[in-house]
């Protein structure tokens, strides 16, 4: 049954359920046990945020901890992922992708096509993102947008517990080769989690509110962010459709453009910064499949065209708040030509 | 005398595995000699990198494994494509782009591969197989079946961190892993000599903790014992090996090179350590092996490559319905 | 430094780029000898000679990297630091990768003058230069894997004694020591051996060393030491044949559970391992046998060299005529009696 | 201290999850006399909209609550009293009222409290609410239909248990039951009701059921008699001979809230009950694992071919206990016409605004005709 429980917690019993469930699933990571040679106790860490901890005891032989060699693990991962295993790798933060990203934008993520549709490699990157804990420009970024413009590649950003736990075990049996983006301020985040196993299926889209005003679509976590803002418009008046659509590969074009459909107005909130980003991307499959829908321009809401800041002061000006979208909201919902 | 035929020492190949020695070198020598040819015409798409003097190292390495085993290639991989048992025929088909190709004309030769035959691909990223075989090797060892992982790789590729991280990690967890440099004494047109800061690849090895041995490229009989060695050892939990093979390949980097870097060691090279040559003499003069059969198997051989060109040039390419298939599973 | 030091005193140096890097540091954990160690070895050589007076240093060259590092090592060197003799580099036109560099270069420095070689690397490169060296004396010192032949010593007390002998203060009479050899003929292909001829039914030459005592058939030894390591050590711990004497030994080899005989011998680095003996006797100096093996590999020194044709008879014969080895101990020592390396005035 | 015969209208708790319900529309004025049963109000909750009946009785003197306002569940709505109460003392209660809103302070004090029992090698979830104990008055047990839980009952749950303990379950495959069926017959699934009864030790109980919840508790009724004190059927499965097979294959095999949603326009009356929203909580459902290994080992049970695969008319007559029949008049998945099965046996009530979800369009009529086979029909 459901129970409250954390991101963390969510993603743990996901991780948990599926080595139980599958022989074949096994996990790997810098400290993802924590303390591999060292003179003090085993799973020390259970990853640096505490994701993997306790299965290290759990499974023998199953949870691997790692040099700090990003291309050769995640690329072991991936290999390992050809010949029957279902890998679930940790990089540890999603600006490490820069030492390793060959092994994942040109091995995993085009073995399928290049190969002529005879290759399976079912392997999971978990990796953190994301601004909020004041770790500054190269460890705070939100760059699923990157991984997002790569065929091959699918890419996940949980927004709650419920659906970090759902999307993991789905990730986990998928044949596709999944990134799958943790922000790093939500691990903490509560919310009800069934206990029992269960997938979230890839492309649908969660209708996290439903309202007629207006549509805002928000990834990862500034789903919640939209939500809070939701609340507030609606005590305005303004009732918003928001729709979270827990992956951005594949993207649940279909519930958006429906949505858009019914309401006419769009605003998109992504943390990541405004070039070649979902909001573009999404506001772009708007203009273009849902043109005669619309009543207002499209707004997005997202980070400056800058790296994340170190000072709180800064940061938290560079992320976007649930009053910068209550703003573009309103100026959406108000405008007249 | 054939007491002698019928037992060869421990570790060595009887005739029957001599003469498939044998047959998969010259057709990876007939092979790559005839794409040179028709590269030449104009009708073979994109880059070719060719494989031929470098027989002896796919095949030596290759005749050990089995279909618990896996192996990464380069951008020069036909060689390690056929030595591991892809169809000669549809290779030949990919490489000129058509829709009955190993990898239905999606791949080329820079991507050749066959997974269920446990070959990776041949990889157009420098360095980009071991990280691979690492997890090739892991899954080997995690399903417990006694499988290993090798992976061939140039010794441009033994400059590239993804080398270096993988011999560190295939030490560190110990697994049953060959890394095989094949030093041809150039990356591109940079001879290995200047890139190579370490005298020998193979020197490296002892930084990684595992042994490193160099071999005679040009000699399958010394490629064969080294591999089978490192092979065994690697079954049986040793852990890692690097080798390096030492040898000269015939053609440019790519087809289209002059090669105005090099002396005259290609012609040096097939005049005196042709790997072909070499083993021709050896298995006749010990008697192992008659001339006649070898002589057949050439004979087949360039049958077989000859209707690979004719029914590669005759088949279809791939039409609009294919461009947007086989990018996911599931989607 | 050496008041009646020759002014054309010159010392050939030939390191062998490829010595320890075989398959014996895969089967049986053999040591790896870097590159390095081996410029360094040669630096060492090169002050001890200098510090001598010694004129010129013939240097062999290498794509190893080893001469390269010596070149460096001298552009490298500061005013402050003791002089070197000339360092000039055995240039060679092509590089065969083989030990026939390692012959030409050898030649070259004899007839360029070289009075002592040094040469550094193991039984297989001591070998190639005991080829080539005639009665130019040699001083091997061991960077290879199998080292019966070529000593573990000091490259700095090395380069003292060669220096002293290419000096000219010491009668090369006395400062060496004349080695046999083992000669094999098969058909028109000669090897040499240093220390010894071993016969295997291996039918190719694979990658040359040899680790499976299974395969072994006769032995042929130069010498035989109880503290030896390679196949000489077999007969060393059962019928010692020092260096120093003329004669050989010759064994039959066989699977240990029909030996009369089973010796633990140390057969490579890091392999202990049971060879079984039918039968041993000394061999004579001039003794020509012939090999009772039809088919198989012969090795030289522990590596695989001539695969036997079928019906091509082979035959092993000891040679009195082999190199003459600087004796560094009894140079040395002669030295101290003379006061060459002592400077005694002051105390006086 | 507050007058005693002031009465606070509440928030009422329908369901585990249900935290706040917003008042979308009062049904009443200010001033109007209610009588016990009267619809009071239209509150939405975070799973679907329904109507707040009056458990008491007087003068609604006081809104506290506005239309549109979130209020958490037991706070304070309205307050009823006689006429004689001086206004003074209400406005000083809804003063009160109003303050224990704003402050956040009103705690979930009532409420169906959950449990589980092991009944036949499985795990059963099932709500109790109500303290009044078996001897007093024979407990009531809902059992809901195909694809549901006991979250079904929650606008029935809360009206039966002024009278009488009422419990709701989660059949084998559903709600946070073992989702494992076996095979997923009528019997596995009687028996499970009985063994529910033997571990909580209830010896009688009134039985309620919807759907193929209808089909169950008859064979429990036909297998047990001694054990059932009334029974009442809510749109039952087993009567008739029309189905709506599409429904239950399409929401067998919806795999997603797309493909699901257009299925549940059959199960109301009003289409636009069919949300996105509960289109979204059906697929939390649906994604367990188990589930659709459930759904479609039951579907064989429900189904034979085309047709009805369960015979409960049958069962129905061994059963003498008293016997109530609801159904909607806009059924499209068990249509009324299979009521026609029952002439003769018992009047059947027709609820014209309902559909097959009669207990959650109009839960009122449907207390009531439970009340009355409780009654003795």
């Amino acid at each position: 049954m459901a129970r409250t429980i954390s991101y963390r917690e969510a993603l743990n019993e996901a991780l948990r359920q599926e080595m139980h469930r599958d022989s074949s699933v096994i996990v790997m990571g810098e400290d993802n046990a924590g303390g591999a040679g060292a003179p003090g106790a085993d799973d020390a860490w259970g990853g640096v945020l505490g994701v993997t901890k306790g299965l290290y005891h759990e499974f023998p032989g199953r949870v691997l901890d790692t040099p700090i060699s990003e291309s050769a693990f995640v690329g072991a991962a991936i290999g390992a992922a050809t010949r029957g295993m279902r890998p679930v790798a940790e990089l540890m933060f999603i600006d490490f992708m820069g030492v390793c990203f060959d092994q994942i934008f040109n091995q995993a993520a085009k073995f399928r096509y290049m190969f002529g549709g005879k290759a399976v490699t079912p392997v999971v990157i978990r990796t953190m993102y994301g601004a909020g804990l004041r770790a500054a420009a190269q460890h705070s970024q939100s760059l699923y947008p990157i991984f997002t413009t790569v065929p091959g590649l699918k890419v996940v950003v949980p927004s709650s517990p419920y659906e970090a736990k759902g999307l993991l075990a789905q990730a986990i049996r998928d044949d596709d080769p999944v990134i799958f983006c943790e922000h790093k301020a939500m691990y903490d985040a509560v919310g009800e989690v069934p206990e029992e196993s269960y997938t979230i299926p890839f492309g649908e889209a969660n209708i996290v509110r439903e309202g007629e005003d207006v549509t805002i679509v928000a990834f990862g976590r500034m789903v919640s962010v939209a939500a809070q803002a939701a609340d507030e418009l609606a005590a305005s008046g303004v009732q918003a459709d928001v729709l979270d659509p827990r992956t951005t590969s594949p993207l649940d074009t279909e519930s958006i453009l429906e949505s858009v459909e019914n309401t006419g107005r769009l605003v998109v909130v992504d943390e990541a910064t405004p070039r070649c980003n979902l909001a573009t991307d999404v506001a772009a499959l708007v203009a273009k499949e849902a043109f005669g829908a619309l009543r207002a321009p499209i707004e997005m809401v997202t980070a400056p065209h800058t790296p994340v800041p170190f000072s709180d002061a800064l940061e938290d000006l560079y992320i976007p708040d649930a009053q910068r979208v209550v703003n573009a909201t309103k100026s959406v919902v108000q405008w007249q030509r | 005398m054939t007491e002698t035929l019928s037992t060869p020492a421990a570790g060595e190949l009887n005739a029957e595995g001599l003469l498939d020695a044998y047959r998969t070198m010259r057709t990876i020598r007939v092979f790559e000699e005839r794409v040179h040819d028709e590269f030449a015409t104009g009708e073979i798409p994109g880059f070719v990198h060719l494989y031929a003097g470098e027989e002896a190292s796919a095949t030596g390495v290759c005749s050990h494994l089995d279909a618990r085993d896996s192996i990464a290639s380069t951008h020069r991989g036909h060689g390690h494509c056929i030595a591991k048992g892809v169809d000669p025929v549809e290779m030949m088909a990919e490489i000129y782009g058509k829709r009955t190709g190993s990898c239905h004309g999606k791949g080329g030769s820079m991507h050749i591969a066959d997974l269920s035959k446990g070959m990776l691909g041949a990889n157009g990223i420098v360095g980009g197989g071991p990280p691979l075989i690492c997890g090739t090797a892991l899954a080997a060892k995690q399903q417990n079946n006694g499988g290993v992982g090798v992976a061939f790789f140039g010794d441009g590729a033994s400059n590239q961190g993804t080398t270096l991280e993988s011999l560190n990690l295939a030490s560190v967890w110990n697994l049953p892993a060959i890394f095989v440099a094949e030093n041809n004494g150039y990356a591109e047109a940079t001879a290995s000599t200047w890139s190579v800061a370490a005298d020998n690849i193979a020197d490296r090895a002892a930084g990684f903790g595992m042994p490193g041995v160099i071999v005679d490229g040009f000699d399958f009989f010394a490629v064969h014992e080294a591999a089978g060695e490192a092979i065994s050892r690697a079954r049986e939990g040793g852990g890692p090996t690097l080798i390096e093979v030492k040898f000269t390949r015939y053609f440019g980097h790519f087809e289209g090179d002059q090669q105005a870097y090099r002396a005259d060691e290609v012609a040096n090279a097939r005049d005196k350590l042709d790997c072909l040559k070499r083993f021709r003499a050896r298995v006749t003069e010990s008697g192992q092996l008659e001339s006649s059969a070898l002589d057949t198997v050439d004979s087949e051989v360039a049958a077989l490559i000859e209707s690979a060109v004719t029914e590669a040039k005759a088949a279809p390419k791939p039409t609009g319905v294919d461009l947007e298939t086989d990018v996911y599973v599931s989607y | 430094m050496l008041a009646n030091a020759d002014a054309k005193a010159t010392v050939g140096v030939l390191a062998n780029p490829a010595s320890g890097r075989d398959i014996r540091r895969l089967v049986a954990q053999a040591s790896v000898f870097p590159t390095a160690e081996k410029a360094n070895m040669v630096q060492r050589i090169c002050g001890a000679l200098g510090t001598l007076g010694i004129a010129r240093v013939l240097m062999s060259t290498d794509l190893g990297g080893i001469s390269a590092a010596v070149l460096r090592a001298t552009r490298n060197r500061r005013a402050s630091q003791s002089p070197w003799p000339d360092l000039e580099f055995c240039e060679l036109d092509r590089f065969t990768e083989t030990a026939e560099d390692t012959v030409t270069q050898v030649r070259r420095m004899i007839d360029a003058g070289a009075r002592v070689i040094i040469c550094l690397g193991g039984d297989g490169t001591a070998r190639a230069v005991a080829s080539a060296c005639g009665d130019v004396p040699l001083l091997p010192l061991s960077t290879g894997t199998n080292n019966a032949f070529p000593q573990l010593r000091e490259a700095t007390v090395a380069g003292l004694a060669a220096g002293l002998v290419a000096a000219g203060v010491i009668d090369p009479a006395t400062a060496t020591q004349q080695t046999s050899v083992l000669e094999v003929r098969a058909g028109d292909r000669v090897e040499l051996a240093l220390v010894d001829v071993c016969v295997s039914t291996a039918t190719h030459i694979g990658s040359r060393a040899l680790w499976d005592p299974a395969a072994l058939t006769e032995l042929y030894c130069t010498f035989a030491e109880p503290d030896g390591i390679g196949l000489s050590s077999v007969p060393g711990q059962l019928c010692p044949s020092p260096r120093t004497e003329p004669t050989g030994v010759v064994l039959r080899l066989c699977a240990p559970e029909v030996a009369r005989h089973v010796v633990h011998a140390p057969i490579a680095p890091g392999l202990v391992l049971p060879v079984g003996v039918r039968s041993w006797r000394p061999l004579r100096p001039g003794e020509e046998l012939p090999v009772s093996a039809d088919h198989g590999v012969v090795a030289v020194d522990g590596e695989r060299e001539i695969e036997l044709r079928r019906g091509e008879p082979a035959t092993v014969r000891l040679r009195a005529d082999g190199p003459r080895c600087v004796d560094v101990t009894r140079v040395l020592g002669i030295a101290a009696r003379e006061g060459w390396l002592r400077d005694s005035q002051q105390h006086q | 201290m507050t007058d005693e015969r002031i009465e606070r209208v509440t928030m009422p708790k329908w369901g585990l999850s249900m935290q706040t319900g917003k008042l979308t529309e009062w049904l009443v004025a200010e001033g109007d006399v209610i009588t016990s049963g009267d619809d009071l109000a239209e509150i939405d909750t975070d799973k679907i909209a329904g109507t707040l009946e009056s458990s008491w009785a007087g003068v609604l003197r006081k809104f506290v609550a506005e239309v549109g306002d979130d209020v958490p569940v037991g706070g304070t709505i309205a307050v009823i009293a006689p006429p004689e109460v001086p206004d003074a003392e209400i406005d000083t209660l809804v003063e009160q009222a109003r303050e224990e809103i704003a402050s956040g302070a009103i705690e979930d004090a009532g409420g169906p409290v959950a449990g589980s029992v092991e009944v036949g090698g499985r795990n059963i979830r099932y709500t109790s609410l109500g303290s009044v104990s078996p001897a007093e008055a024979d407990p009531v047990v809902l059992v809901h239909g195909y694809g549901g839980d006991g979250d079904s009952w929650l606008f029935v749950q809360e009206p039966l248990s002024a009278e009488r303990t009422a419990y709701t379950i989660d059949l084998p495959g559903h709600g946070a039951s073992t989702k494992e069926v076996g095979d997923g017959s009528l019997r596995m699934l009687a028996d499970t009701v009985l063994g529910f009864l033997d571990a909580l030790e209830l010896e009688r109980a009134h039985l309620v059921g919807h759907s193929l919840g209808g089909a169950i508790v008859t064979a429990v009724a036909a297998a047990a008699p001694e054990r059932v004190a009334s029974l009442s059927l809510i749109a039952p499965a087993g009567f008739g001979d029309q189905i709506n097979a599409d429904y239950l294959r399409g929401f067998a095999s919806a795999g997603s809230r797309r493909e699901l949603k257009p299925h549940l326009t059959a199960l109301f009356a009003d289409p636009a009950q069919a949300t996105r929203k509960l289109a979204d909580d059906l697929m939390k459902f649906k994604r367990l694992d188990g589930v659709d290994k459930a759904l479609s080992t039951l579907l064989g049970t429900l189904l034979a071919g085309d047709a009805p695969g369960i015979d409960a008319a049958t069962l129905l007559e061994q059963v003498t206990a008293p016997l109530a029949v609801v159904w909607g008049r806009a059924d499209q998945v068990l249509p009324v016409a299979n009521a026609e099965a029952l002439a003769g046996r018992v009047e059947v009530r027709v609820l014209e605004a309902a559909g097959h979800m009669a207990h959650m369009e109009q839960p009122a009529e449907v207390v009531a005709e439970v009340r009355r086979a409780i009654g003795g029909g």
